[in-house]
């Protein structure tokens, strides 16, 4: 188990930038599951959600008045992007960067 | 335990050992990289260190301050490894002894040499 | 039956817990200068309070987690310290002012300087809590501090014009002195809209133990306990325009305030007074050391509850022994205790956006909430409740200069 | 990053609130809101001797009353010459400040009785 290890904290909230160098927005949430490879109850990352404003996502992410903030997002154009673990480069953890052009990346509800 | 939101489901949320008794709260969780792999979800930290250490810099030297005032060289914290969550639903369960963590050293200190010596404290319920 | 027991019992506490001795200091304060003009203000603080706490009780009922809970895991650790700090500065101001307040009343009594009460208030109270369970701080307050229904026995029998006090329920702008009056407007809003209010209430829902089950008292307890106890808060404010502002006398000493109940009602009037003063500022003084003991718990994890015995809870119980101590502190150096109520109204009011405006978000959250989240109503309310909040902020520190002398 | 933003409205803040202090900590009371109080503590002695006289009141709570004003009064009389700019103020002072007294002497007449 040799390899390096970062706080969740470290990474929340970081400016992530995508191939371009261009800001893409900031890490917001860590996805995880349960790995299939490792041993059994092995939790891993499978991607960050990465998004421009945090107050908007945590009152998005609760279910909150769903109709008012799906208008919200379509008349914004707001929407966070769903970045895979493998796409983001965490070599150093103060600036993400992502592997991809901001074009290719999914985009979350 | 399907997916899990690390920030919406896991930090922050009260922790309890395997009695149900509160232990504390899920202060920072330590993510394991290593090349090739998915980041690995570690440790659990508990403590006031790795609580004010996300607030701020200033606030951290704070906390180093306050220990340093009260002639505390050690920080006490716990590390649990995240394989001993037992439940992750409003509270987060782990496999552990609460007693045994470092992290309740202030609770067993004021315990036995503050709390202890006041007649009445000890008991189950009022 | 029970839960009749229940509901009795939840709007005695909210009247033996509303009415304090901010309440009674800035109410009087009020009538003493503006006659029943400021009215309108208890009314707005009245509503806004039970609307924020049937919220949280709600909260707390449905989810079995304290508003503080939520507070930290919904928003993490790092806005958490906002209100923790604020709420934790400003009940520890108001704190102290309770002990101001007890200790006044027996001064009132027995002649013996303010000053000297202060520690034996404090060491009562705690062992009041070392000893009682919650029930004990919630229900024996509650019922004995009913005796501040003198306060509307004594409105009564002043004869108040009625149309005039209906009048002055819906806003209005003052002749004279316009920076006092809106000083006052405020300080009567933090004395009505505590934090620790809506904290402790949420923290009891769970020390009760309450389920879904329990709504409906929940929403009636906040209901007519506010009725109650915004209605004796306007009463003090009647009696004080009625015996205080046609004298000419203001209010600068909390020893002018037992005036304004015996001149109505003689000496039974005055000994009600001290009593109610007394008996509200002590379960004040309770309810506020346990609502910052639970907010510190509950932030950070520890163990927590006042049927504990406090060994099982060592950290908890230091925090409210170390707390109720030092309240006492300020009024043994002397600190005139009505100046420190208002400073403490104001900050009060000040500090109200922290804990309003994230209840907004957490009342709509479905995850937390299911189907009980707020409707729109609720929401239009507490949006409301949040942008004055806002302006109590920004208007709060020029007020206090201009008009807190 | 934010850094430099930050900095700057904390210097506005800090300029506020000095402006503020400043402007309310300067000068004394005026002399309109000093003779307020007075004459406020006047009628609270005539309230409480009156009070007192119906036996509403303890003769123990009366002293209390007495002794507050008697400290706005020392208070009063320290600071309100300051306050006072023409011979007509001095004499509106001078006139709050015995009436004042007056009462004062008046309750102590009723509770010493």
């Amino acid at each position: 188990m040799s390899g390096r290890t970062v706080a969740l904290s470290d990474l929340l909230g970081r400016v992530v930038r995508d191939a371009t160098g261009r800001k893409i927005g900031r890490i917001e949430e860590l996805n995880a599951e349960i790995s299939l490879e490792h041993g059994a109850s092995d939790y891993v990352v499978t991607h960050f959600s990465v998004g421009r404003s945090r107050w908007f996502d945590i009152v998005a992410t609760g279910n909150f008045v769903q109709p008012l903030v799906r208008r919200v997002t379509r008349a914004t154009g707001y929407h966070r992007y769903e970045i895979p673990w493998d796409w983001m480069d965490l070599a150093d953890p103060a600036r993400p960067r992502v592997l991809r052009r901001e074009e290719e990346l999914p985009r979350g509800s | 335990m399907g997916a899990l939101q690390l920030v919406h489901d896991v930090i922050d949320s009260q922790l309890v050992d395997r009695h149900q008794e509160k232990i504390g709260r899920v202060d920072e969780l330590l993510l394991e990289l290593e090349a090739g792999k998915p980041p690995r979800v570690a440790t659990i930290v508990i403590g006031g260190g790795a609580r004010a250490r996300r607030v701020g810099r200033w606030m951290h030297a704070c906390h180093r301050a306050v220990h340093a005032l009260f002639g505390q060289r050690v920080e006490h914290e716990s590390r649990v490894p995240f394989d001993a969550v037992r439940c992750i639903a409003d509270t987060i369960e782990l496999d552990v002894e609460g007693d045994a963590l470092d992290s309740m050293h202030v609770e067993h200190w004021l315990a036995t040499h503050v709390i202890g010596r006041i007649p009445g404290a000890s008991g189950e319920r009022k | 039956m029970k839960k009749w027991g229940e509901l009795a019992l939840g709007v005695v506490t909210s009247i033996g817990g509303f009415l304090e001795v901010g309440s009674i200091a800035t109410s009087a304060q009020g009538g003493a200068e503006f006659g029943y003009q400021l009215a309108w203000v208890l009314l707005l603080g009245t509503l806004s309070l039970a609307i924020l706490m049937e919220m949280t009780g709600r909260l707390a009922a449905v989810s079995k987690r304290t508003y503080a809970d939520l507070l930290r895991e919904r928003f993490g650790y790092r806005f958490f310290v906002l209100p923790l700090v604020a709420v934790f500065v400003v009940s520890l101001l108001v704190l102290t002012s309770e002990v101001g307040g007890v200790s006044i009343a027996l001064q009132m009594a027995t002649g013996v300087d303010f000053r000297w009460w202060a520690i034996p208030t404090v060491l009562v109270g705690w062992f009041l809590l070392w000893r009682g369970n919650f029930s004990v701080v919630e229900q024996g307050t509650a019922m004995l501090g009913l005796v501040a229904i003198s306060f509307a026995v004594g409105a009564l029998v002043l004869h108040p014009t009625w149309p005039t006090l209906g009048r002055a329920l819906l806003p209005s702008l003052p002749a004279h002195d316009r920076a006092r009056y809106w000083y006052l407007a405020i300080s009567m809003l933090g004395a009505s809209i505590s934090p620790y209010l809506y904290l402790f209430y949420s923290a009891g829902a769970i020390e009760d133990d309450w389920t879904i089950e329990h709504l409906g008292v929940n929403r009636i307890t906040a209901g007519l306990g506010n009725v109650f106890g915004g209605g004796l808060a306007i009463a003090a404010l009647v009696t004080a325009a009625l015996v205080l502002a046609p004298r000419g006398i203001k209010v600068d000493r909390y020893e002018q305030i037992a005036l304004v109940l015996a001149t109505p009602l003689g000496r039974a009037g005055f000994v009600l007074f001290i009593m109610t003063l007394f008996i509200t500022c002590f379960g004040s003084t309770l309810e506020i050391v346990l609502a910052i003991a639970y907010l510190l718990a509950q932030g950070f994890g520890w163990s927590w509850s006042e049927n504990l015995k406090p060994g099982k809870d060592a950290r908890f119980s230091t925090s409210y022994t170390v707390l109720i101590l030092l309240a006492a502190l300020p009024i043994v150096a002397g600190m005139d205790p009505l100046s420190l109520t208002n400073i403490s109204m104001v900050v009060t009011a000040a500090s109200l956006p922290v804990t309003v405006i994230p209840l907004f978000v957490l009342m709509n959250d479905g995850d937390i909430l299911n189907t009980h989240v707020n409707g729109w109503a609720s929401n239009l309310a507490l949006v409301v409740i949040a942008l004055f909040s806002l302006a109590l902020l920004v208007a709060a520190l020029p007020l206090q200069l201009l008009g807190g002398g | 990053m934010v850094q430099p933003a930050a900095s700057h409205t904390t210097h506005a803040r800090l300029a506020l609130v000095a402006l503020l202090v400043g402007s309310a900590c300067g000068s004394p009371p005026p002399l309109d809101k000093q003779l307020g109080t007075l004459a406020s503590w006047t009628a609270t002695m005539q309230l409480a001797k009156e009070r007192h006289g119906a036996g509403a009141i303890t003769g123990t709570y009366a002293t209390q009353l007495r002794d507050r004003a008697d400290e706005a009064f020392q208070q009063a009389s320290t600071t309100i010459g300051g306050s006072a700019r023409t011979r007509a103020d001095s004499g509106y002072a001078a006139a709050a400040l015995d009436s004042l007294r007056g009462a004062i002497r008046q309750l102590e007449a009723e509770i010493g009785s």
